[in-house]
């Protein structure tokens, strides 16, 4: 291919690429010479880029590229950062899937410690925890449940498939001893607020 | 070398050291770096140290020591060759003349990417592009036995908790309050507060019994049933009915 | 013209014009997914834009698109260069680009002259050179290389497009640097240890 440094079509289309705003047709003959036909170049340039991943756009009288519209989720990406969920956060879910539909205050209660709104939320997010409802007592307290997402990550047909006390008890699992372990295991970092701080901290890295 | 050599340095030529002076010295031989004469180059070199030397102006202890170097380089290139001594003259001044090369084409290069088609001077990226985002989304991991275990541990926690004392066999202080009031109604004589416990007991029982009956004993004199006598401290403790008590 | 929305050579040519820096292909994919063969649109790309005001490079192992070089004399806001560099700074840059990685006594040696701080100071805060990790000789000295942005900035595909580097290796002339030898002929002694001092030509121009 031969390329012709005159070429009105090549001027006007690098002077709109580099151009730091949209131009219009003065401006882009201030650049290329008040011999081009610039109008001319732009319908050129225009049938050029149709279909294409790029494109000419006017926008009153001023001339500029962007990417094609329906190309714009492209520029957007999703990234899955696979997270483990917090003891705060699990043991929340834990009790929301026993006892639901239960209050928020009711799942303090049984933790014995206050949790944050974000703790919440991470269960929201995920897609396992959602609003069911307000109760009809004083204050009309929202409840929580889980939600059938929940049932399928964690391969239970239904909730009546949880483990009762019973069966926990008889796996060890109730035995104070995996307790005082399971608090040893997190010395230092099993007040609230620290738990908090890395559930809130979405966008760590 | 101190700040005012360099100074001295930029008043003489601007030379960038002896090395930079060296090569444009060479390059004004005007012939490839590879046919210069070295001995030409010192003479060069020399002269122009002497000559700057005569106008008496200070010359950077730099260029002396490049001068010494090159008076020596000069007089072993030129007198019969010592085959002791290495590396060779001709050796040596073959590394200069490399060396002059050396920075002559680095100099040639930098010029030479200077002056190509440069971003932002000569080529242009795009000045005002949408941007590319990347939104990071958590994928929430836990496990069903994370789940029912912390539960466990929710329940461990807690689950009410029993304060369970064995059974112990102990004589209460209204057993031994009638005990030892009907005994004393059946002796006349002191008697020791031993002998007024029941007999064949275990230790724990026993020591039971002995506190209850002392304090049934204290009571029964304070509602004036009863006489205590003691000679002195841990002595044995003796009891009798009060014939007041006994006519009662 | 009907316009296949997952088209390929759509999808990357969007990306790498909204793109705010060159972009390797793995970054390309990113966007665009894995299914789509990045290269080959890559390849389509620049055949479309041969010729064009505008063409699609490749720096080192990222892509972007950038103005004709030859239309520079449209596009030239000044003449000025972007950016100054004082001969010190280009002579260490072209030093580097050739023989990297490199130490600063190397440099020194090569130049014959000690190099000050803020020589490399200003190559690395224009994004051009490195510090490359330290030499396994005794002292370990720390090694300096080029970046992807000198590539992009110089238009270079790669270091082999560096100009003349092949005859120059050929010459001998980018052997390693005998550091002794060059001390020998270099009086007042280059050693690395040395005090910094004042830039003779630092603020020539």
């Amino acid at each position: 291919m031969t390329i012709d440094p005159d070429d009105p079509v090549r001027a006007v289309e690098a002077v709109l690429f580099a151009a730091e705003e949209p131009l219009t047709i003065d401006m882009i003959r201030a650049h290329v010479g008040e011999e081009i036909d610039v109008r001319r170049a732009l319908d050129r340039i225009a049938e050029d880029y149709a279909g294409r991943g790029i494109e000419l756009v006017r926008r009153g009288d001023r001339w500029h590229f962007q990417t094609a519209g329906d190309l714009a989720h492209l520029l957007r990406r999703d990234r899955e950062e696979p997270r483990k969920l917090s003891r705060a956060a699990i043991e929340t879910l834990a009790i929301t899937a026993y006892h639901e539909p239960v209050t928020r205050a009711e799942i303090e209660a049984i933790r014995g410690v206050q949790i944050s709104k974000g703790t919440l939320d991470v269960l929201m997010e995920a897609g396992w925890v959602r609003p069911a409802g307000r109760r009809e007592t004083p204050g009309r307290p929202l409840t929580f449940a889980t939600t059938p997402e929940f049932l399928t990550h964690f391969g239970l047909a239904s909730r009546r498939d949880l483990p009762g006390i019973d069966d926990l008890r008889a796996a060890g699992l109730l035995d104070p001893i995996d307790l005082a372990m399971a608090e040893l295991s997190v010395a230092g970092g099993t007040d609230e607020g620290g738990e908090e701080q890395v559930e809130n901290d979405g966008d760590r890295d | 070398m101190d700040a005012a050599d360099d100074t001295l340095t930029l008043d003489i030529e601007g030379w960038e050291g002896p090395l930079d002076l060296l090569l444009a010295l060479a390059r004004s031989q005007k012939v490839d770096l590879k046919q210069i004469s070295i001995l030409q180059l010192v003479e060069q070199y020399l002269s122009y140290i002497e000559h700057a030397r005569t106008l008496k102006l200070e010359v950077a202890a730099d260029y002396l020591v490049m001068a010494a170097w090159l008076a020596y380089l000069k007089s072993a290139l030129l007198l019969p060759r010592d085959p002791e001594i290495e590396p060779s003259p001709e050796e040596l001044a073959l590394r200069l003349q490399m060396r002059l090369e050396r920075l002559n084409a680095m100099r040639d290069a930098g010029a030479r990417l200077l002056a190509r088609d440069r971003i932002g001077r000569d080529v242009f990226r795009r000045a005002a592009p949408e941007g590319l985002r990347t939104v990071r989304k958590a994928q929430w991991q836990a496990e069903i036995y994370d789940l029912i275990a912390a539960y466990g541990q929710i329940n461990a926690r807690n689950r009410p908790v029993f304060h369970v004392v064995h059974d112990r066999l102990v004589m209460t202080l209204d057993a031994a309050l009638e005990r030892v009031s009907r005994l004393l109604g059946e002796r006349i004589e002191w008697a020791t507060i031993e002998s007024f416990l029941p007999d064949s007991l275990d230790g724990a029982f026993r020591k039971s019994a002995l506190a209850s009956s002392f304090v049934a004993a204290l009571e029964l004199a304070r509602m004036g049933k009863a006489e205590l006598r003691q000679k002195s401290a841990f002595a044995p403790l003796y009891l009798k009915a009060t014939g007041q008590g006994m006519e009662a």
